[in-house]
């Protein structure tokens, strides 16, 4: 192994494992950013207009007397949404994990495309660096929400300065980056299988991402378009999302806009907690000791689930006066989903069913996540109804579904991904104690958070709004308000312990054992630390991914590389 | 439906929404209910699974995990009974209801005389209404326009309501009518409604539409058909000319109506 | 690092890259796709929408549409060239391609300073379609912004793929490819094909519908 | 590799021809609806030649011609969604 400067090793890397850490880490400070606005959110929420105490740097508000001003909170939950979906999650899951388990779980060297998987974290990192300095702008960010609806979103819409610009460019960049990750993955997942690595033999984080890949294939070029278009909007003066009064000389439609959004916006949540599926998928496994139940039907479930979720977006639109043949369809089509859903939902508790369960940290956030994503999967289907949407549509019970999907579903997925993998990625083992700290104090405080959000959103309050008390029928709700916040904000205490976990085990931690876990997939047969090419000579695999308490091997559990004699 | 009611005292969401006021609210709170109810089942189901593999399959007490795939085809028949099952007894029951209540009442738009028509303007941030007036045009010198935010209609009388935009979209939310609908430029959209009971209540706008948004606040006065009469009588009628002047609406060419449109009729 | 090893699947001998390159076409022709359906939805939406030819020029188009087909068939013979190992043919026929989609963007930038510098004749023709003003710009009601904007979308990629093949012409010029080594040949004429097809479906629907 | 010059002249020729059929087309006076249908069904048929001849996928296997088709029925059903909703109006004038 010849030597690499510094620059071509840690920078601008080629290695896909290098590209994964890049990626983790740019994910966690960006986790911690939107977090942190969360948090200034909730503050507002419970104590509207109130001076922001020092302890959530109420300097940061000097210029307004030290409270949020609606401008600044209308910023806060834009940026909140738009950086915790496509500069959090996106990188966490698909960036980091995408990249380090596709080449390592399949038996391959690297990407099928390296230095395009390099470009893309770099253009990553350049959309987040536009993102960020869109919050230097003179006028501020962006504040027209993270779906950015014209004519809001457009200069005529009353948002001052560049922000909505800087916001549209930033995301198109963003877009850009996941394009090119889309087809490293695809390519590398349909050419680089290690001989014997059949689909079916896949481990299961490998077909959700896989699946992810394929989703932001087909649907980020849609968004692309659309903020093509809606960049021109803001910048060049055309008419493609302007009506009514703003649109001098005969205008286009907004609802164009919503349509081609939620084209992409739908199958865009998939994308996120895809992944996910697949990990836990293969984590419950791993840590019952047992195969993953059903492991066909489950991958055969989200593969149609990959499908359907292309076909109903227009549930986020029941309220714009939607002709009742597709509201019906969209209706019939999203209930669809439940099917498929609930079938590998079946699954996991499947996998657990006679088992042996042991609850290390991994293990712990994996069946949380049963939990989590039982309510918020469930809560999807009042919102599905469209009469009961009509009530419920942007509520809090809206955003309270969808933190249970996305921040709590998704987060403990990638928490547990993080512990089960950092022993891979860093060679050491993420302090237990601290984690099962984390673990609890996070399981608990988020339900108190997010189901309480659905809570006063069945009740009435509607979402975006800087001040609840405004309104007398909101009036009832101010201590759950309060409750809410204070539950969210112990929550962020214990990603403050979690931050120090990290970054405490990254130096100090337990040195791990090549697998600690007895996993039976091809990440882990090599040393740490992995060298760059990852195989001396290419593993010939010879049985699915989950070949745990096989009563042919005398341990419990068979490598994919080891052949099992059946007796 | 009244059983479940008894079941679950207050539904699973321990806070009460706004008192419905309305002749179709019940409806959606009924598929509300049931889907608490149904989904507080299977919810239930899960967590017992849970906690009972957690206290029964742990490491501990069961340390040889059973080798099985969970591919044959028993297991196969299970878990898609079980998708199946959830199908039917949610998703299924749920839509009828829903179609049936779409059907009966929220897209079957009520004709007639002694319906009360309103047109709906929103601008950043307030709410404009007017009301057709004697002749039961709109457009017309007679039309009547409160001052901004307020709006009065009869109790026991369907009320249909269109609306657009004067700038961006916004949402006309009636908490206590369990409905809302978007108004979005360059477009009429359209609702209705009842209401059962007399009182103050309020309007709010459900879709970011600018800093002000939150203090988007309409009042709604639901009071007996004579006290409505009086009220509008009371109001002058505001010369249609100059006021689409005050709009602009005449100084750029080519812009839609969106202000004192002539009623545009309902499919 | 060795070569990866690769499994005999149903993509048959298509090489990686050139899957690579098929994806991403497929992504690409989404992108437009979206802003077509974005066009006709619009289109469809309007009361009325100006007669195609009236404005824009259709013989001129019509010879654009000519000239990339020109320039689709040699980069074929290109192709056809270098894996005969015939270099000189290879990089005769290549030049050729990348000369026709330089003359291809000069004509389009014609017909767009036509349209920005506007005239008399503009005018009329534009009053007629239910404008006002001698210019056609992007602003010029929905149809301006949806012609501009698939145009140039398209533009973009001639000139993106000029540019491509200038890298592949002077990698050709060192004499990096021959008879054993034309892949990247190919992937860069994938592109240029697709460029192609896509104008085929552009001029049909903004210039002949 | 057999020589395809002339496969690919043919289709040259052919891509020109039809280009010129639309253009006639075009110019002469016919119903509206059957303008679009036929002018599509050019349109359909050149790219085609363009996918299969050009782009060679003739030549490829079976399978990835088939992966290539999978957008085209999506295309269309956004197509529908977007164009049916946006025509839509609770009211008439
Ligand atoms: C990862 C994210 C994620 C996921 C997975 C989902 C999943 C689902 N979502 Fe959600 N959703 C969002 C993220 C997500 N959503 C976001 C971000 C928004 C708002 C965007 C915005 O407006 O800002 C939103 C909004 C949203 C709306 C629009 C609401 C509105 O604005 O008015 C709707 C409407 O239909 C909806 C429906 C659904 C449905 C039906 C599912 C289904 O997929 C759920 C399927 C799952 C199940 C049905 C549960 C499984 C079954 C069981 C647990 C029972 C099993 C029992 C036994 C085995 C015994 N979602
Ligand atoms: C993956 C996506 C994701 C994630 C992880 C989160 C995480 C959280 N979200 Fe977010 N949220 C969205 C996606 C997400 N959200 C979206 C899409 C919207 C809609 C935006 C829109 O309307 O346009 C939204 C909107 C939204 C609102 C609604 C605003 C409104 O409409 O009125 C609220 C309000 O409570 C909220 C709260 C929270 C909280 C408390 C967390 C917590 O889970 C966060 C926990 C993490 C931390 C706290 C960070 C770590 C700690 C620190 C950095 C130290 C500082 C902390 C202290 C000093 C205590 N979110
Ligand atoms: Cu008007 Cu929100
Ligand atoms: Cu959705």
């Amino acid at each position: 192994m010849h030597s690499e400067s510094f620059w071509r090793k840690d920078i601008f890397s080629t290695d896909h494992k290098t590209i994964g850490k890049q990626f983790l880490f740019f994910g966690i400070f960006f986790l911690l950013f939107g977090g942190f606005q969360a948090m200034l959110l909730r503050w507002q929420l419970a104590y509207p207009g109130q001076p922001v105490p020092w302890w959530l740097m109420g300097f940061l508000y000097e210029g307004t007397g030290g409270i949020i001003d609606p401008d600044g909170f209308n910023r806060l939950f834009t940026m909140h949404g738009t950086i915790m979906i496509f500069w959090a999650i996106t990188p966490i899951l698909i960036g980091a994990f995408g990249n380090f388990l596709i080449p390592l779980q399949i038996g391959a060297r690297d990407m099928a495309f390296p230095t395009l998987n390099m470009i893309s974290f770099w253009t990553f990192f350049l959309s987040g660096v536009v993102l960020l300095l869109s919050h230097f702008l003179p006028a501020g960010s962006a504040s027209g929400g993270w779906t950015s609806y014209p004519p809001l979103s457009l200069p005529g819409g009353g948002i001052p300065g560049l922000g909505q610009a800087f916001w549209t460019l930033s995301v198109t960049l963003m877009g850009a980056a996941t394009m090119m990750g889309a087809i490293n993955y695809i390519i590398t997942v349909i050419r680089l299988r290690a001989p014997g690595m059949t689909y079916w033999r896949m481990p299961l984080s490998v077909w959700g991402l896989w699946l992810t890949s394929i989703l932001n294939a087909i649907f980020v070029p849609v968004i692309a378009a659309g903020l093509i278009m809606l960049l021109l909007d803001q910048l060049l003066g055309t008419q493609f999302f302007v009506a009514g009064r703003l649109a001098a000389g005969g205008g286009g439609d907004p609802l164009l806009f919503q349509h081609v959004f939620w084209i992409f916006g739908h199958p865009e949540v998939y994308i996120l907690i895809l992944p996910v599926w697949g990990i836990v998928s293969d984590l419950l496994a791993i840590y019952s000791r047992k195969p993953a139940f059903g492991y066909k039907v489950t991958s055969i479930c989200m593969s149609t689930i990959v499908v359907l979720s292309s076909i109903v977006w227009g549930h986020h639109m029941y309220t714009t006066g939607m002709s009742p043949l597709l509201g019906k369809a969209f209706m019939f089509l999203t209930l669809l989903i439940s099917i498929p859903s609930s079938i590998f939902f079946f699954n996991w508790l499947g996998t657990l069913w006679r088992g042996s369960l042991h609850f290390d940290p991994p293990m712990l956030y994996t069946m949380s996540v049963i939990w989590v994503f039982g309510l918020g999967g469930l809560t999807g289907l009042y919102n599905a109804t469209v009469t009961s949407d009509i009530y419920l549509h942007d509520t809090m019970f809206v955003v309270g579904h969808f933190h249970y999907t996305l921040a709590a579903s998704v987060l403990f997925g990638g928490f547990a991904a993080i512990a089960h993998w950092f022993p891979r990625m860093f060679g050491r083992m993420l302090n237990p104690l601290m984690s099962k700290i984390h673990f609890w104090g996070t399981f608990i405080t988020l339900n108190l958070v997010f189901f309480n959000m659905m809570v006063v959103g069945y009740a009435g309050q509607h979402r975006r709004i800087y001040n609840p008390s405004e309104y007398e029928f909101l009036q009832p709700l101010a201590d759950m308000n309060v409750f809410i916040t204070y539950a969210a904000l112990v929550l962020g205490l214990f990603q403050i312990l979690y931050l120090f976990n990290f970054v405490w085990s990254l130096v100090k931690g337990k040195v791990a054992e090549t697998n600690p876990w007895r996993a039976t997939t091809l990440e882990w047969t090599m040393d740490y630390p992995i060298p760059h090419g990852n195989f001396g000579e290419i593993p010939q695999v010879y049985h699915g991914p989950h070949e745990y308490s096989n009563p042919n091997t005398d341990q419990d559990w068979a490598p994919q590389t080891v052949e099992i004699k059946s007796s | 439906m009244g059983k479940i009611k008894k079941l679950l005292p207050g539904g699973i969401w321990f806070l009460d929404p706004p008192k419905d006021i309305s002749l179709d609210g019940y409806r959606i709170d009924k598929v509300i209910q049931y889907t608490d109810f149904v989904i507080t089942l299977y919810f239930a189901i899960v967590v017992i699974a849970l906690v009972f593999f957690i206290w029964r399959y742990n490491s501990r007490k069961n340390p040889k995990a059973s080798y099985d795939h969970g591919n044959q085809k028993k297991h196969l028949i299970m878990t898609v009974a079980m998708g199946l099952l959830v199908f039917f007894s949610i998703d299924v029951v749920i839509e009828t209801m829903s179609f049936k209540d779409l059907k009966e009442a929220f897209w079957n738009f009520p004709k007639g005389k002694d319906v009360v028509r309103i047109e709906v303007m929103p601008q950043q941030y307030a709410w404009n209404f007017r009301y057709a007036g004697e002749d039961e045009l709109f457009g017309t010198d007679d039309d009547i326009v409160p001052s901004q935010n307020i709006m009065h209609i009869p109790v026991n009388t369907p009320i249909v309501i269109q609306l657009t935009t004067y700038d961006v979209i916004h949402s006309f939310y009636l908490p206590n009518f369990r409905i809302k609908q978007d108004a979005t430029p360059g477009m009429v959209t359209a609702m209705w409604f009842q209401a059962m009971e007399t009182g103050q209540y309020e309007i709010a706008c459900a879709e970011l539409c600018g800093n002000s948004h939150f203090k988007m606040k309409g009042y709604l006065t639901v009071e007996s058909e004579e006290d409505f009469d009086s009220w509008l009588g009371s109001l002058e009628p505001e010369g249609t000319k100059d006021e689409l002047d005050d709009w602009g609406a005449e100084e750029v060419e080519g812009v839609p109506e969106f202000w004192a449109w002539a009623w545009k009729e309902l499919k | 690092m060795n070569k990866a090893i690769q499994l005999n699947d149903r993509f048959g001998a298509a090489t990686t890259g050139k899957l690579g390159m098929w994806l991403f076409l497929v992504m690409d022709a989404l992108t437009f796709g979206t802003i077509l359906i974005g066009g006709i939805g619009l289109r469809n939406a309007a009361d009325v929408w100006p007669t195609a030819g009236l404005i824009l020029n259709v013989p001129l188009t019509a010879f654009n549409t000519f000239l990339l087909i020109c320039s689709s068939f040699t980069m074929v013979m290109a192709l056809n060239g270098v894996q005969k190992g015939d270099r000189k043919s290879f990089i005769k026929y290549l030049a050729l391609t990348i000369g026709g989609g330089v003359i291809f963007l000069g004509v389009q930038v014609y017909e767009y300073t036509h349209f920005i510098l506007g005239s008399n004749e503009l005018g009329v023709v534009l009053s007629q379609s239910g404008f006002s003003g001698t210019q056609f710009l992007p602003f010029t009601g929905m149809y301006g912004a949806v012609f501009y904007t698939t145009t140039s979308f398209h533009a973009l990629h001639v000139l993106t793929g000029v540019i491509y093949l200038s890298v592949i012409l002077t990698q050709a010029v060192k004499g990096q490819y021959g008879s054993d080594n034309y892949d990247r040949v190919e992937v860069a004429g994938l592109f240029w094909h697709f460029v192609d097809l896509i104008w085929i479906l552009v001029f049909t629907l903004i210039y002949l519908l | 590799m057999k020589d395809r010059r002339k496969a690919y002249f043919m289709n040259a020729v052919w891509l020109a021809v039809l280009t010129l059929c639309e253009v006639w087309i075009y110019g002469i006076n016919i119903d509206r609806i059957a303008l679009v249908i036929i002018l599509l069904a050019f349109t359909i048929t050149k790219m085609m030649l363009v996918a299969l001849v050009y782009m060679h996928l003739r030549y490829e296997t079976k399978f990835l011609r088939r992966s290539l088709l999978v957008p085209i029925p999506l295309a269309v059903f956004f197509l529908w969604g977007v164009v049916y909703d946006l025509s839509f109006n609770w009211t008439t004038m």
